[in-house]
């Protein structure tokens, strides 16, 4: 049968007549519509039974209590707990966030041995027996050298049982160079050192206060603990007023009652200058002052010289008139603070730039301590407080061998603790000892919970020292900057997959223990710190083996908490509720017995930064937002998403300056500009913003990564990078609050 | 090839070799929007350079726009068969062409526009009656059938096609009732094309855009239907006229043009008139009353108070004026000018309801949101264009669509 | 251009052309098209309601029963069935297959859900069950006396079983529990509330 | 869409808009029936043979 | 919706009150909704128009010079305006009936699957609180593991916004009726960004109901709501001290200001 031009057009037109009576155009329709709400690549979470785990958040030292939703053994939540002592429900961005990093692609997996040059990123992975191997062998070999003094260990802190395993370690093996990562805490616990003689971190009551008076703290940008600190600045609303010192319109400033612009570092001067006023009008408490402070009227020493009272020195050099002239405040303004703050009933003054992530000068430190002992708020309610730390570590001295001994004689490389005035740790030390050799070469360093590569100023002297230590051992459960320089990564267990004990977070009042929990099983072929240390120990053995007697850090953790243990496993935080400050009479160590004010006179001033005024007319400051994590770790997907587009565009990074000053350099808003210090330059775009002083330059922290994944890597720039290490001459701590620089058009 | 059996008796076309070129050149054009087209579909509309401020972008203006410049072919209808002008036979089925290949295009841009365009037709099958947009989809869909009915009559008269006695009598009957479809016709693009401008209208989170009205409907929603209605005519004017050009050939009497340019001339003095009395409530009242002033509306540049005026003036009261007047319309230039002026006259004010809605800052905090599209969107913006000269190659070339063309050209 | 087409047969030959076209689309649209549609699945072990319903105290809800939080537990976990099923119980084959492949080994048993709602449904058994009083029979039919487990067929485009909707593949349903469409939700729920429409979110998530 | 959806309303917007709309439809449809259906009957008829 | 109508008065009608002061704009209720609520994210965020993000801290700044410079933060959520006749600027608009507004919450609805992505709802909404699905949402490796089942994750071409988590008003209400009672208490539901917000400012509750929190705080005279004036009737209420926000959020003029006060 032939079919012609119309039989076919026939059959086709019966064909479609045909289909149109059967389900299939109309199901396929339905069906095909169906497929794209069910589209096979986009996921479909699985449902199951839900749990929530309890446990306390390390990401920062902050201490917050959190709710962890599961769904069979996945986290797929984490909230903070109600009613917990420091964050009551509240969490913060970045702790909302843990998931993004225990399941991301910037966790390290398993142990990992470095296969190219430093830095490169080529690795090989190794099994956990080749890697302990591998520690073990180096670590041993160091020592069997004689140079056992020279393996450092850097870890983000020194209370809890890992940082007190590493430098228990430290000592078995011979080394006292155990350094802490450098933040605001060594600025306090120095000035309570030298003014209070004792030895405890900060603690403030600012729920009960009435005028907290901050010299550049942001206390909602992160500093101390942040939810708790969030949550009393909620609190004060209403019943305190806050007043905030700082060159730039921070969130903080922005919050507080009054925003009071100051030049950059010159926060000392005009404490000082407060306490200029107060002391002039009288306005100090004078029970204090009178009968538990030394140094305050002029006295005569034993030598029948006349020494200068604090009362004097103020009075003679810190005038309203010479204090407005260097930091820019109004003697008006200065006398009204000055009056309002001593006339509050329980007013505090704190110190410490942004989140406090560096220290400031001990002069800066012990001048603001000053105003609080001024009046007379320590130790007293809504003051402040020498909190002494937690006290639950009570091994035996750790046994030490020959060379042990030999080890522990050498000078610490940081040359810290060597008087009275010196930091207990001074990473930034670190960097020139190593690039030196002086006063001896690194062998080895360890490094826990830190990435002193990205957080130190002068990136590129940090990596030229990193370059100088053949062994670097990082524990770090991400890729982070100084886990991608090390030779070989021993990945810990990430925060929600251990136990870990959490002594008082910076600026809590009561003393507390806090242990973090296993929320889910251990993602990846990772291991506890402390189990790494107690196998190596036992793998170079003898005395270092009998330091560490325990079988695994878990039954180490328990000894130590002992009683604690099933407490904590049950609240999850124990509050020394109990706790109260000790009165003026008890409170002071010094040899005076008394709150020391003549440590202060005793001492330099303010710490200036470095570059030359002509070639760099302008001074660049690195600020602090919640937004941008710049410590160990660094922000997830999900934060680095919330940035504004007003600080980082693309891969571009904004920089703010005051609108007059943008016109002075022919600066506009969104451009490009070339941004020069002495320590480097780089393309940056321009935020004309109203909130900063003339002739300041802010870059926000956090940002110009290299490691993590490319949602982080590669974006904007690191502000460590374009600042130098400046040390303060008295603590020897890095006290550089900027640096000079220049903006050019681009 | 010879396709001279196909072309209509009596009338005179180019070769076909150089028809065969130019539709490739189109063709060419047509291609890369297609693929840009199916970019769209298999990536998603990230290929476009819309984002949230800007949800409707250039699409959506083109998309009102030859709806509003297709307009001409139901309001020629409603003039030839509802209200007898019938001069206007010589040049309706040009106008229904038109109209075909705008509304055809409007309906391809929206598969496109949309984000899942296997679920469009939750349009009809979840339709919301509350919705402008509905409204647009069912007059829209509709009444483009009720242009294809129109344009079919002309392909049935195909010298080949007519010649089968079932389309012969199909086109004869169809042609019979043509009144009733015209009438529907006119029923349904009044309701859409003023659903146009209610989807605008209708946005009290917009300002800008938001007019008061009566019952649902803003007045945005009766200014978008006589607007089509005065510019339609504009546009099937301007295209005839292109047509004459390109051709070198007079296709239609002065007086079938001087009529319909007549006739839109008083409705875009009308318009206009409606439009500036509408601007100056909407100015004085409506926006102050949500907290906005005038200059709160026009930003720098692209979206500066020039492109009221340029509205207002040279799209409105100008064309207006020149077409009223015996002397302007009849004049070439004036007619010219005219036309051209009144087409990016309406397209105006349609960008201005689709872009200047989106890009005003409504919120306190929010800045003036600056777009530009991206070449997929170029590309099938492009597309409709080169697939309308096609078809109205195709359909001059082997249909009778100008009544008159034999007896203003005659062979030998 | 050829022009004889139109001599070139009867007007019946053309009708039978039309026919003939309209059968096979027919036969394409009714019979091939749906086995096409649907591909087919054994479950894992062959389960016999019956017999556990038989043997347990509660009924349904022994096995499929509503967690502390309201949730549903559906399709009861591998450590639910060991709380009998630690060794085999009997002499069934299939049992005895569950118990050496699943129990043995500690895997969970990738049970095919005839009842999956997408993901975008929000199902609460709490408001049917709990509020409603409704009988699981309504929405699952008598699947508790089934003896065996039937084959689970599957959309191939949408992921659906066919139990949601297309067991009849015109959409005709018989019982109550031939279709889990929305539709077949809204007729239920304007049926119950007296023909109130329900707000999107209440079964949407 | 349909009176039998779940989400048709009886009310007067449902009313109006699809009164208008099935109106529309109905004379589109009805209007193509008429003219197919004559087309058919006036083709049988032996009307509009081919050449004239 | 007459045909809702009676069912207002048992109806509840879930808002927010916003305390601005106390906000510190540190992002948290940003990130605790995009974690609650399976939002995906992707390379580059930094263009603000093109990414998903339900609750978005915006900040205003008073626009005056150095040193009055003032900058406030302002959270904002979807407002899940109720409108005249209870359509939301955007409910009005769908075309297909894939956002509703539901009388029994108060809460405006949004239905991926039924949404085909036409965007009018965008272009209706003056808040920006609606977003576009541009992309096919794509975790990186391993992430997929804590996307939470009670929230379907959208597929590209399609709109999303806040849902004041409804899923946690649907377990809180499973988990009422298994214990067999039918009122959900304020506790038991709240969204997610008032339960993660650090600073305690946002409070979330029933605003009709005089013994929620909401309740008393609304009616503050120092509350107000963004773009009142639109007659949008959003359930989002802020709280401030600071007048020229007050100002602000609602585009008074500065001649309508010295007129008003």
């Amino acid at each position: 049968m032939k079919i012609d031009r119309r039989g076919f057009l026939s059959l086709g037109v019966g064909a479609a007549a045909g289909i149109v009576v059967t389900p299939l155009p109309w199901k396929l329709t339905d069906d095909l519509s169906i497929w794209t709400q069910n589209w096979p690549w986009t996921p479909v979470p699985a449902d199951g039974e839900k749990a929530y785990a309890k446990s306390v958040c390390s990401l920062c030292p902050g201490g917050c209590g959190i709710s962890v939703r599961k769904v069979e053994d996945r986290a797929i939540k984490i909230e903070g707990i109600e009613g917990h002592p420091v964050n009551d429900g509240g969490i913060c961005i970045l702790g909302l966030s843990g998931l993004q990093t225990l399941y991301g692609p910037t966790r390290v997996k398993q142990p990992l041995m470095r296969s190219g040059n430093r830095g490169e990123g080529r690795w090989q992975k190794v099994d956990w027996d080749t890697a302990l191997a591998e520690i073990t062998k180096r670590l041993a070999e160091i020592r069997k050298a004689g140079q056992a003094h020279t393996v450092a260990c850097v870890a983000g802190s020194d209370q809890g049982t890992v940082p007190q395993l590493l430098k228990r370690f430290l000592a078995a093996y011979g080394s006292s160079n155990f350094i802490r990562t450098p933040s605001i805490r060594d600025s306090y616990e120095l000035a309570f050192k030298t003014m209070q003689g004792s030895e405890a971190s900060a603690g403030f009551d600012l729920f009960n206060s009435d005028f907290v008076l901050s010299f550049g703290s942001g206390v909602i940008e992160g500093w101390g603990s942040p939810v708790y600190m969030f949550r009393a600045n909620s609190e004060l609303r209403g019943k305190g007023k806050i007043v905030q010192i700082e060159p730039r319109l921070s969130n903080t400033a922005a919050k507080s009652d009054k925003w009071v612009p100051i030049n950059p570092g010159t926060e000392a001067v005009l404490a000082l200058g407060l306490a200029h006023e107060i002391i002039k009008e009288s306005l100090y408490n004078k029970e204090f002052v009178e009968k538990y402070a030394a140094g305050f009227e002029s006295w005569e020493d034993a030598k029948g010289q006349k020494q200068k009272g604090f009362k004097d020195w103020v009075l003679e050099n810190y005038w309203p008139a010479s204090v407005a002239n260097i930091t820019g405040v109004k003697p008006a303004v200065i006398h009204e603070l000055a009056v309002s703050f001593a006339k509050a009933s329980k007013p505090v003054a704190l110190c410490g730039r942004g989140q406090g992530n560096t220290p400031v000068s001990l002069f800066e430190s012990m001048a603001i301590h000053a105003l609080n002992a001024l009046v007379g708020n320590i130790n007293q309610k809504g003051g402040i407080s020498a909190v002494p730390f937690a006290d639950y570590i009570n091994w035996p001295k750790a046994p030490a061998d020959a060379v042990a001994e030999a080890g522990l004689q050498q000078p610490r490389i940081d040359g810290a603790q060597s008087d009275p005035f010196a930091s207990r740790y001074l990473l930034n030390r670190v960097v020139n000892a190593a690039e030196s050799g002086k006063p001896y070469a690194l062998q080895a360093l360890l490094v826990w919970e830190a990435d002193p590569i990205y957080t130190l100023s002068g990136s590129a002297a940090v990596k030229a020292a990193f370059d100088k230590i053949p062994f670097v051992v990082s524990f770090s459960s991400h890729m982070n900057e100084t886990a991608q320089y090390a030779d070989l990564i021993l990945p810990d267990h990430f925060y929600l997959e251990r136990y870990q004990d959490i002594p008082t977070p910076l600026g809590m009042a009561v003393p507390s223990i806090s242990l973090s929990r296993p929320v889910v099983k251990p993602q990846f072929d990772t291991k506890y710190t402390g189990d790494v240390l107690i196998q190596v120990a036992k793998g170079i053995g003898g005395n270092l083996a009998e330091a560490m007697p325990w079988k695994d850090y878990e039954q180490c953790l328990k000894e130590t908490l002992g009683d604690h243990w099933d407490k904590l496993n049950a609240k999850g935080m124990l509050i020394a509720e109990q706790y109260q400050p000790p009165a003026w009479d008890k409170a002071f160590k010094t040899a005076s017995g008394k709150f020391e004010f003549c440590a202060l006179t005793a001492i330099g001033e303010t710490v200036s930064i470095e570059g030359d005024k002509e070639s760099y007319p302008l001074t660049l400051i690195p600020y602090d937002s919640m937004r941008l994590a710049n410590g160990f770790i660094g922000d997830p997907p999900f934060v680095i998403k919330t940035v504004s587009d007003r600080i980082l565009k693309k891969k571009d990074i904004f920089v703010e300056i005051n609108p007059e000053t943008a016109k002075q350099y022919g600066l506009a808003d969104g451009k490009s500009a070339v941004l020069e210090t002495p320590r480097g330059s780089a393309r940056v775009r321009v935020n004309v913003f109203e909130g900063i002083v003339p002739g300041v330059i802010a870059m926000p922290r956090g940002l110009g990564h290299k490691a993590y994944d490319k949602f982080l890597a590669g974006k904007g720039l690191n502000v460590n990078e374009f600042i130098g290490s400046v040390e303060d001459p008295v603590s020897g701590l890095d006290a550089a609050w900027g640096i000079r620089a220049k903006l050019t058009i681009a | 090839m010879d396709d001279s059996a196909l072309i209509p008796k009596g009338v005179k076309r180019c070769p076909f070799r150089q028809f065969a070129l130019w539709i490739g050149i189109a063709g060419i054009v047509l291609l890369w929007g297609v693929y840009a087209m199916f970019l769209c579909w298999f990536k998603g509309l990230n290929q476009t350079n819309m984002n949230d401020a800007y949800g409707f972008a250039l699409w959506i203006w083109a998309d009102l726009a030859v709806i509003a410049v297709g307009g001409g072919a139901f309001f020629s209808g409603f003039l030839r068969y509802l209200v007898g002008k019938d001069e206007l036979k010589n040049i309706i089925n040009y106008a229904v062409l038109i109209g075909f290949i705008c509304y055809s295009s409007a309906l391809l841009i929206l598969a496109i526009d949309v984000g899942q365009p296997l679920r469009a037709w939750f349009i009809f099958w979840h339709a919301n009656v509350h919705s402008m947009l509905t409204e647009v989809a069912f007059c829209l869909s509709c009444y483009f059938a009720v242009l294809t009915i129109e344009y079919i009559p002309l392909i049935l008269e195909n010298r080949q096609i007519n010649k089968v006695p079932f389309f012969h009598n199909l086109a004869h009957n169809m042609h019979e009732i043509m009144a009733i479809f015209a009438a529907t016709g006119a029923f349904l693009s009044f309701f859409h094309q003023g659903s146009l401008g209610g989807v605008a209208g209708v946005l009290f989170g917009r300002p800008f855009s938001y007019r008061e009205g009566v019952l649902i409907w803003p007045w945005a929603f009766f200014l978008f239907t006589w607007s089509a209605a005065a510019y339609g005519p504009c546009f099937t004017i301007l295209i005839t006229k292109i047509t004459e050009v390109i051709t070198g050939k007079k296709l239609v009497k002065d007086n079938v043009i001087e009529l319909l340019a007549k006739i839109s001339g008083w409705m875009i003095i009308t318009y206009t008139a409606a439009k500036l009395i509408d601007t100056i409530y909407w100015a004085a009242v409506t926006a102050p009353s949500m907290g906005f002033t005038i200059d709160h509306f026009f930003g720098t540049s692209i979206y500066g108070i020039w492109i009221l005026g340029a509205e207002l003036i040279l799209g409105g009261i100008a064309p207006g004026l020149i077409l009223i007047s015996e002397k302007g319309r009849k004049s070439p230039f004036g007619l010219w000018v005219a036309v051209i002026f009144g087409v990016i006259g309406v397209s105006l004010n349609r960008w201005v309801m689709v872009l200047q809605t989106m890009a005003v800052p409504v919120l306190p905090f929010e800045e003036w949101y600056l777009y530009i599209p991206s070449w997929q969107e170029v590309a099938t913006t492009v597309l409709p264009v080169a697939y309308g000269v096609i078809l109205i190659m195709i359909s001059y070339r082997y249909m009778p669509i100008f009544p008159q063309e034999q007896e203003l050209n005659p062979i030998d | 251009m050829d022009g004889k087409g139109q001599e070139s047969g009867p007007r019946g030959i053309l009708v039978l052309y039309f026919f003939i076209g309209f059968t096979i689309s027919v036969i394409i649209g009714w019979i091939i098209f749906p086995k096409l549609l649907y591909s087919q699945k054994k479950q894992p072990i062959d389960f016999n309601h019956a017999l556990h319903v038989e043997s347990v105290a509660e009924g349904c809800e022994s096995c499929h029963f509503f967690r502390e939080d309201g949730s549903f537990s559906g399709i009861p976990k591998l450590a639910q069935c060991i709380e009998c099923h630690e060794s085999a119980m009997g002499e069934n084959p299939e049992e005895a297959k569950f118990v050496e492949e699943y129990v043995a080994k500690g895997i969970e048993v990738p049970w095919l859900s005839y009842s999956r709602q997408p993901d975008c449904v929000f199902f609460s058994h709490a408001a049917h069950i709990k509020m409603a009083e409704l009988e699981c029979k309504i929405c699952h039919g008598p699947i508790g006396e089934s003896e065996h487990s039937r084959i689970y067929e599957e959309n191939r485009l949408t992921g659906y079983s066919r139990d949601i909707w297309g067991k009849n593949i015109a959409g005709i349903k018989q019982n109550s529990w031939d279709r889990m469409k929305m539709d077949d939700c809204a007729e239920c729920h304007a049926d119950m509330g007296g023909g109130r429409k329900d707000a999107c979110f209440v079964c949407h998530k | 869409m349909f009176p039998f959806s779940f989400e048709w309303a009886w009310d007067m917007s449902h009313y109006v808009f699809h009164g208008g709309l099935w109106y529309a439809l109905a004379i589109i449809g009805l209007g193509m029936t008429y003219c197919i259906g004559k087309a058919v009957i006036d083709t049988i008829q032996g009307k509009g043979g081919g050449h004239h | 919706m007459k045909n809702e109508q009676g069912h207002h008065k048992t109806g509840k009608k879930y808002g927010m009150v916003i305390d601005l002061d106390k906000c510190t704009g540190c992002g948290a209720c940003m990130v605790a909704c995009m974690a609650e609520n399976n939002v995906p994210f992707k390379e580059d965020e930094t263009n603000k128009l093109d990414n998903i993000m339900w609750m978005r801290v915006y900040r205003m700044s008073n626009g005056k010079p150095f040193p009055d410079a003032d900058i406030c933060y302002i959270p904002r959520p979807c407002m899940h305006c109720e409108a005249k006749h209870g359509h939301s600027p955007c409910v009005s608009v769908c075309p297909a009936t894939a956002t509703d507004y539901s009388h029994e919450t108060g809460i405006v609805s949004q239905i991926y699957t039924r949404c085909f992505g036409c965007r009018y709802c965008m272009a209706a909404c003056p808040y920006h609180a609606r977003y576009f699905n541009w992309w096919d949402p794509v975790w990186p490796e391993g992430m997929k593991n804590y996307l939470s089942p009670d929230v379907s994750p959208r597929m590209r071409g399609v709109v999303e916004k806040c849902s004041f988590c409804f899923h946690r008003y649907q377990l809180a209400k499973d988990k009422a009726l298994t214990a067999g009672h039918r009122e959900i208490e304020e506790s038991a539901y709240q969204t997610a960004c008032t339960q993660a917000c650090p600073a305690g400012a946002i409070t979330f509750g029933d605003l009709d109901n005089p013994k929620h929190a909401v309740y008393k705080l609304k009616h503050d005279p120092r509350a107000f709501r963004l773009l009142e004036r639109l007659g949008t009737n959003p359930k989002v209420y802020y709280v401030t001290d600071r007048e020229w926000v007050r100002w602000m959020a609602d585009n008074y003029q500065d001649q309508e200001q010295k007129a008003k006060g």
